[in-house]
């Protein structure tokens, strides 16, 4: 947001162009991986190709937008795929109450695991990473106690027409995603929320020192993030048509962080790019789509992602100013 | 064949429906006694018994598993403080401790339903110094029966496969495309359901060509996803080969998302879980192979026999039932 | 011209004493703090004498000794990088692939088994170190690129995993399962790495560069630390490590298994953390790295000795304890009172 | 014959050409001062002649060799030593390593041998009045400590040159002795120094040569005897003299006009923390400045942040207005109209990578907005008045403060503290390290706000700052409050007879 450009002299420079393309690296490689795939794979463009790739994406990039909130503040949150079992082992559970009953209890698990979290963060003090490493592992057991370690189906209507329903010709699923981000990027702009969380990102000490009172600021980052987990892990139980506390939300930390990253937001905090998210996520998405439609084995799959990850963020990277 | 199998044992009663059945030992197989083995007589009933599983109690066929041994343990009156369970988490490297930890705490049988076939070496050296019996459940130990181990009871993976692929092959008229979703990577019921079914697929029905092969990783969301990625590349597929019935239960939710009709595309799964069952009822599914998770009373019926001097054949391959349009609601009861 | 001057003499000798007693306490306190994983091993371990009868023998505790010995291994290169300031997610994936090279190089003998994953992770270790140290890209990232990209490496070597290569050498193999007064080689080894690692961290230059690195990176640059070079080398050593992680654990299992390490680079960064070292980097000991992985090891032992608990209770066990571990390190820490 | 010497280098940054064609030589036992306003290139200069960066163009010579630093490294070995203007050192190591670091006595197995070390640091930061446990963290050490450490490392070894970039900017007048003491020793020796300061007396008292800079390039290089102390400014300032003359050097007026029966505006009372803070009392009423004065150490920072929220007391009162403050948190302490400018502006003052509109807006957020959201045009409106009035130099709004020079970081600062409209103003080095011509600045503000009925708090190192600025002076030592001086007692003599006193008194107690 406050990337300023030099004033350089007209013509084509090269200075403009490396200043673009941190900033803009990630959509680039977007449209040369479309580019190639239009060339190279049959049926690429058609609609219900990419009603896939978007569904896909979907649950990833509502995890990444919590993700990206807290690494705005310079934290991380490696719990969100336990939350999201957490969410799916309660959903069953509360069904018989009705669908709004059963969102309202892993909604309100989700406040609860960020309200731990944050508390971990904020009051206690540990770093992120650690507080959030107990409930990456203790959260999913809770989940596998909740549900008895049983998949179980889910035949509820409504539950399965937000997984798989379609609204004026977009997946629900894609919706859902598309308000969230428009919500996250409202906080972000808009509210002094989101102000508060930047500057705690940039300087937690002078934040605190201005009166900002910090530390509501960093438990109700982390609730959000685990609220958004908690609507990622539900809309996999309505997507799947079952809720698999052991399966759900595997290891999505890592591709949330690296949507996050590969999106141009800093670890270091401070500044946060909602939409170079979605593109980050997205980006992911195509590469593995990519692999798999041309059918070739997972370790390759495995080291181009990596290679990616390193070429984004390698143009992405601060240039070293003081 | 394959077929001979197909009757349950007693078929009916509640608490021994799907009870598994061993194939009868071809003569000639080599059998181990205790005397070979060289261990001591064990009352089981007093014993201090052993199991370790391999991974966590969260899907239909650990779930069945653990229950088994425990419940056939409880029916013979062990009494539950001498039977230790632990539970690797699908880390293997957990899983080798667990068991040394067990050897080091004296129990004298032990029962393993092993993460990986390879990397007992040094579980095998403790073992086999204390002369404590190794029973290897549902996937086999690469070594030597009767020195490292005592025998095998499972099924034959690569012979789960080669039924799947006579069933495709049946349900396709041995013609058209089909899409393999691997299990994990890795994994050694991955390799084999896939060597297996590729080999027989090959010799049986050539005109079935194999045109994608990608890892759902024993997950029904990852089997949906990459059957969502398949239709929208491979419209024209004629079938799915799932590697179990949780991704063919995610690749029939794919179907469904992508418009298609129950048999538009031919589902054969391995494993025999309630759902893939009814699946089958409901059109979706051609058929299922079983892989019978139920191998409490199998495995105690074999360490007594053990212990009472009895030979034990160094692998004890169970029949798998099948399950198709024949027998899927009749036999709904014995699918786990 | 006289200044109004308050009876100055008591307050101010007060404090002065105050100050001295102070410090005294401080220094308990922070004695505490960094042995404080050793202090709560010791009571964990006493817990576990009195209530199980088994973990008393020598051949339990032999047995969590070998089994921890990996992560150990991993856990020394994991404190090194992160009292850099740095995070290697890499180490798991490295683990498994030193794994594989080194069941498949045991054909060519013992030497070989261990020299191909140290040279194989160790490269990977510096292409991790030099993408950290020279474009300055974060570690985490970095890394988490390694992890997948040794990962996908591994699967490609042992055809999509697999192929398991079995050690093909006797004397590998019982360098794995033989032991030396009881205890297993793989510890003995590690013994004799982390006092080499000890050394190197507290008492060499090398060992400061590395605190200084993590203390503060520009401070150290202007004060002459290398420290580019230095960043290289703790990466390096974390792969290494984990190379020889590997190695060992192909020794005892007889094979190269390509389905172990998944988040094992969690294991060792909370082991290093209930250790004491600070993630952010410039303070953290080896002996409190010990603590943390043993610690994590006779957890799950006494989840053993008690026998029958389900999967997911244990998971659940786990993380509380991991909770109230660092939880506790943390007051500890902050007893310190550091303006 | 040169002993370090720059001919027309050039350092440009994104942006900034910090150096334009410098030319730069220091000779053998020269104390030579680099002066120039904020940001006019002298850190940067310095940086290139200590390997830190390297030039864009122009040649660097060293004992007229021309000479290539790679690293701070390969210049420290050819015998340059430097102490940056930042105190960089390592805060979480010990202080001996920090004495030591890169260069530490080893045993004859190549492993350090820490017993010597830690003697031998004992002895050597004795020689600079450093009297504490060299096995205690850097990082608990007052910053004036940690810049002694810092000047005995750079002198401790064997250097030819000495580059010191502000090295007074947190010493106290005692410590200032040392370090003179030491350039002294330096000079006698032939070792060459760079001295780079924004006080001028001191420039006058120890150095031989100027060299001025202003926007990157050599204004003007000389003897500095020859040079009078205004033409100097105007040089620096690049503006006449007679603007310079008009304008004064500092910017405080005098004294404020306060009601003497004022009922006070803060009250501090009892305030106490653990081996830090002990019953500290004192009163400000509207319109008057306060004084906070004392050695290092003396916990005038802590009294600042205790009054302000952010550090921990056991017991003690603060009240602003007659109010007390329940359970004072920086929180509270901001709504009740107690506005804290930390001394490190860095590590808790500014917010670097956020623009200079977020910085000034920040504490006043929810004042700006309405259900949550910020309203655009009310920060507008806020923040161009704060930088009209405090005459930020910005290239707009939103640019990053990290990028501003650091006079007007500490502006930006003292925007945001403003904007939430405070009843009580506490300063802690409002001036550190800021050039003359923004200090000035600075401190004309000061007075101005006071004028305006404001209570303020002023801590300075610099004596002179603190009685011209302050109406009365509390003298604080050891955490605690030894002595009050006002109105006609308010003098640099009374300031250190205070402190003396006290001193004596605990020092014959000590024995
Ligand atoms: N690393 C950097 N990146 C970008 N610009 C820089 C960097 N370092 C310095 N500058 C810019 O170069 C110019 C000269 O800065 P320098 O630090 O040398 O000033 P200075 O004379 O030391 O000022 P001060 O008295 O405030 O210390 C300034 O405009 C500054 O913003
Ligand atoms: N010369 C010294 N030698 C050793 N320790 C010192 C010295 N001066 C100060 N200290 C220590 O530094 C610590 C912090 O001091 P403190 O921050 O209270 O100083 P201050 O009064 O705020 O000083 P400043 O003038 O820098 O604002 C104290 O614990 C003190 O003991
Ligand atoms: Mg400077
Ligand atoms: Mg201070």
């Amino acid at each position: 947001m406050t990337s300023e450009s030099v004033a350089t002299r007209p013509g084509v420079d090269l200075a403009r162009i490396k200043a673009w393309l941190p900033a803009y690296g990630v959509y680039a490689a977007i449209v040369l991986l479309v580019l190639y795939n239009v060339a190279f794979t049959p049926n690429f463009l058609a609609w219900g190709n990419l009603r896939i790739q978007l569904i896909q994406v979907a649950p990833v990039v509502i995890v990444a937008l919590g993700m990206a909130l807290v690494i705005g503040t310079e934290g991380i949150d490696l719990s969100v795929g336990s939350v999201m079992a957490l969410a799916a082992a309660l959903i069953p559970l509360y069904l018989g109450y009705g669908v709004i009953a059963a969102i309202l209890i892993s909604l309100i698990a989700g406040v609860l695991v960020g309200l731990v979290n944050g508390t971990l963060v904020a009051r206690v003090g540990l770093q992120p990473i650690v507080a959030t490493l107990a409930l990456f592992v203790g959260g999913r057991g809770l989940a596998l106690v909740i549900s008895g370690g049983q998949l179980k189906d889910i035949g509820n209507d409504d539950l399965i027409f937000l997984g798989s329903g379609d609204f004026l010709g977009l997946p629900m699923l894609v919706w859902i995603a598309a308000l969230l981000v428009l919500v996250v990027a409202f906080i972000v702009r808009r509210t002094v929320f989101g102000r508060r969380l930047l500057a705690i990102g940039g300087n937690r000490p002078a934040t605190e020192l201005a009166g900002v009172p910090v530390k509501r600021v960093l438990i109700t980052v982390y609730v959000i993030c685990s609220v958004l987990a908690s609507i990622a892990g539900l809309l996999a139980v309505a997507r799947i048509q079952s809720s698999d506390a052991s399966a759900v939300g595997l290891l999505i930390e890592l591709s949330a962080i690296t949507a996050v990253v590969v999106g141009g937001t800093p670890l270091t905090g401070g500044r946060v790019r909602v939409l170079g998210t979605v593109a980050g996520a997205l980006l992911m998405q195509l590469v593995v789509a990519t692999m798999i439609k041309h059918n070739l084995p997972s370790s390759s799959t495995e080291m181009v992602q990596a290679a990616i990850i390193l070429i984004a963020v390698y143009a992405a990277r601060e240039r070293k100013s003081r | 064949k394959s077929e001979d199998g197909d009757t349950p044992a007693a078929g009916g009663a509640a608490n021994s429906a799907g009870a598994q059945v061993a194939q009868s030992a071809a003569p000639g197989v080599p059998t181990c006694t205790l005397e070979q083995f060289g261990g001591s007589k064990v009352d089981l009933k007093t014993a201090k018994i052993g199991f370790s599983q391999s991974e966590k109690e969260a899907n239909p066929f650990r779930i069945a598993e653990t229950k088994s041994i425990r419940d056939e343990a409880a029916k013979l009156g062990i009494p539950s403080a001498n039977l230790q369970t632990t539970n690797a988490n699908s880390q293997f490297n957990k899983q080798i401790s667990d068991v040394e930890q067990m050897l080091d705490s004296g129990v004298q049988l032990l029962v393993i339903a092993p993460l990986n076939s390879d990397g007992w070496d040094s579980v095998f050296a403790k073992a086999s110094a204390k002369k404590v019996p190794i029973i290897t459940i549902d996937r086999k130990i690469n070594a030597t029966p009767c020195k490292d181990y005592l025998t095998f009871i499972g099924s034959d993976f690569e012979e789960q496969g080669k039924r799947a692929a006579d069933k495709m092959a049946a349900a396709l008229g041995n013609k058209g495309s089909v899409a393999i979703l691997l299990g994990a990577p890795g994994n050694n019921v991955t390799t084999l359901r896939t060597k297996g079914f590729k080999d027989q697929i090959a010799k049986i029905a050539p005109d079935v060509k194999i045109v994608f092969e990608q890892t759902g990783q024993f997950s029904r969301e990852e089997g949906q996803k990459v059957t969502e990625q398949l239709l929208q590349s491979k419209s024209d597929i004629n079938g799915i080969y799932a590697e179990n019935d949780e991704m063919g239960l995610g690749a029939q939710v794919a179907l469904t998302g992508a418009g298609k009709k129950a048999g538009d595309v031919k589902i054969v799964s391995i494993d025999g879980t309630k759902g893939a069952v009814k699946a089958i009822s409901d059109g979706w599914f051609s058929s299922v192979i079983e892989s019978n998770p139920r191998f409490g009373p199998l495995a105690f019926e074999t360490a007594t026999k053990f212990f009472n001097g009895e030979p034990i054949p160094a692998d004890i391959i169970i029949s798998d039932r099948e399950y198709d349009e024949s027998n899927a609601k009749t036999d709904l009861a014995s699918a786990y | 011209m006289t200044p109004m001057v308050s009876d100055p003499e008591a307050p101010a000798a007060a404090v002065a004493a105050d100050v001295r007693r102070a410090e005294r306490t401080d220094r308990v306190v922070s004695l505490v703090q960094r042995q404080g994983a050793l202090a709560v091993l010791v009571v964990v371990v006493l817990v576990a004498t009195a209530s199980f009868p088994n973990f008393r023998s020598f051949d339990n505790a032999a047995t969590v000794l070998v089994a921890a010995a990996p992560l150990a291994l991993i856990a020394l290169g994991m404190t090194f990088v992160i009292i850099t300031g740095g995070i290697d997610l890499s180490v798991g994936s490295l683990y498994v692939l030193g794994g594989v090279v080194s069941a498949y190089a045991s054909q060519w003998g013992v030497l070989p088994a261990f020299l191909a994953p140290l040279v194989i992770c160790g490269l990977v270790g510096v292409l991790n170190g030099i993408l950290i140290a020279y474009t300055r890209m974060a570690p985490f990232i970095v890394t988490l690129a390694a992890l997948l990209g040794a990962r996908g490496l591994m699967r490609a070597i042992s055809d999509e995993g697999s192929t398991t290569y079995l050690v093909q050498s006797d004397a590998f193999r019982s360098f794995g399962t033989g032991s030396f007064l009881g205890i297993g080689y793989p510890v003995w080894l590690v013994v004799v790495v982390f006092a080499l690692g000890m050394v190197l961290l507290a008492r060499t230059r090398f060992g400061h560069s590395v605190y200084a690195v993590g203390g503060s990176e520009d401070a150290a640059a202007l004060m002459g630390v290398a420290v580019r070079r230095t960043k290289v080398w703790v990466y390096v050593m974390s792969g290494l490590l984990a190379g020889l992680a590997g190695a060992i654990n192909a020794a005892k299992l007889g094979s190269g298994v390509t389905v172990l390490g998944i988040g094992l680079e969690l294991d060792a960064i909370a082991a290093v953390v209930i250790g004491g070292t600070l993630l952010t980097g410039g303070a953290g000991t080896i002996t409190g790295t010990i603590a943390g992985v043993l610690l994590l090891g006779v957890i799950q032992n006494m989840i053993n000795q008690v026998g029958n608990v389900p999967s997911s209770y244990q998971q659940l066990i786990s993380g509380g304890f991991l909770a109230v571990v660092v939880v506790a390190q943390t007051y500890l820490a902050k007893l310190r009172r550091v303006t | 014959m040169a002993l370090l010497e720059v001919v027309d280098v050039a350092k440009e940054f994104p942006g900034v050409r910090a150096l334009d064609g410098v030319s730069f030589a220091l000779r053998p036992g020269e104390v030579h001062a680099l002066v120039g306003e904020n940001g006019a290139g002298k850190s940067t200069l310095i940086k290139v002649l200590t390997g830190v960066y390297q030039p864009d163009g122009g040649e660097l010579r060293y004992r007229d060799e021309p000479v290539r630093f790679g690293t701070p490294m390969d210049a420290q070995r050819a015998g340059i030593s430097t102490i940056y203007q930042e105190v960089n050192l390592i805060p979480l190591m010990s202080v001996a390593h920090n004495l030591f670091l890169g260069r530490e006595p080893r045993t004859r197995l190549g492993l350090l041998d820490e017993g010597r070390m830690y003697r031998e640091a004992g002895e050597i930061l004795r020689r600079y009045g450093v009297t504490t446990d060299v096995r205690r963290q850097l990082g608990t050490l007052a910053l004036g400590a940690q810049q002694m450490v810092a000047l005995a490392r750079a002198v401790m070894i064997d250097a030819k040159v000495v580059i010191m970039d502000e090295p007074t900017s947190s010493l106290e007048p005692r410590e200032v002795e040392t370090l003179f003491g030491v350039i002294r020793d330096l000079h006698a020796q032939g070792i060459g120094i760079v001295y780079v300061s924004h006080r001028l007396d001191e420039l006058y008292r120890i150095c031989d040569t100027v060299t001025i800079l202003r926007d990157g390039r050599v204004v003007h290089t000389g003897k500095l005897a020859e040079l009078e102390r205004i033409r100097l400014v105007s040089l620096m300032l690049g503006r006449d003299m007679s603007a310079v003359r008009r304008e004064g050097f500092t910017g405080f007026t005098g004294e404020h006009a306060t009601a003497a029966d004022a009922a006070p505006v803060l009250e501090v009372t009892g305030l106490t923390s653990r081996h830090k803070l002990h019953d500290i009392g004192f009163a400000v009423r509207p319109g008057e400045v306060v004084g906070l004065g004392g050695l290092l150490g003396a916990g005038r920072s802590e009294t600042i942040k205790a009054i302000g929220g952010a550090y921990p007391v056991d017991s003690g009162t603060v009240a602003v207005g007659g109010k007390e403050l329940k359970r004072p948190t920086t929180v509270r302490a901001v709504r009740a109209g107690i506005a804290t400018q930390p001394e490190d502006r860095k590590a808790e003052g500014i917010v670097p990578g956020l623009s200079v509109r977020e910085n000034i807006a920040l504490a006043v957020l929810p004042r700006l907005s309405r259900f949550g959201l910020v309203s655009d045009r009310k920060i507008d409106e806020i923040v161009r008045t704060y930088m009209d009035r405090l005459q930020i130099k910005a290239s707009g709004p939103d640019q990053r403060v990290g990028d501003l020079s650091g006079g007007n970081q500490q502006k930006v600062l003292l925007a945001r503290l403003l904007a939430t409209r405070p009843r009580v103003l506490l300063l802690d080095e409002p001036t550190r390290g800021i050039d003359v011509g923004a200090k000035a600045e600075v401190q004309s503000l000061i007075d101005e706000l006071a004028g305006e009925g404001l209570g303020v708090v002023l801590v300075s190192s610099d004596a002179e700052e603190l009685i011209e600025g302050a109406d009365r002076v509390v003298v604080l030592r050891d955490g605690a409050v030894v002595g009050e001086l006002r109105g006609a007692d308010v003098t640099t003599e009374a300031l250190l007879e205070t402190i003396a006193a006290a001193a004596v008194v605990e020092d014959s107690g000590d024995q």
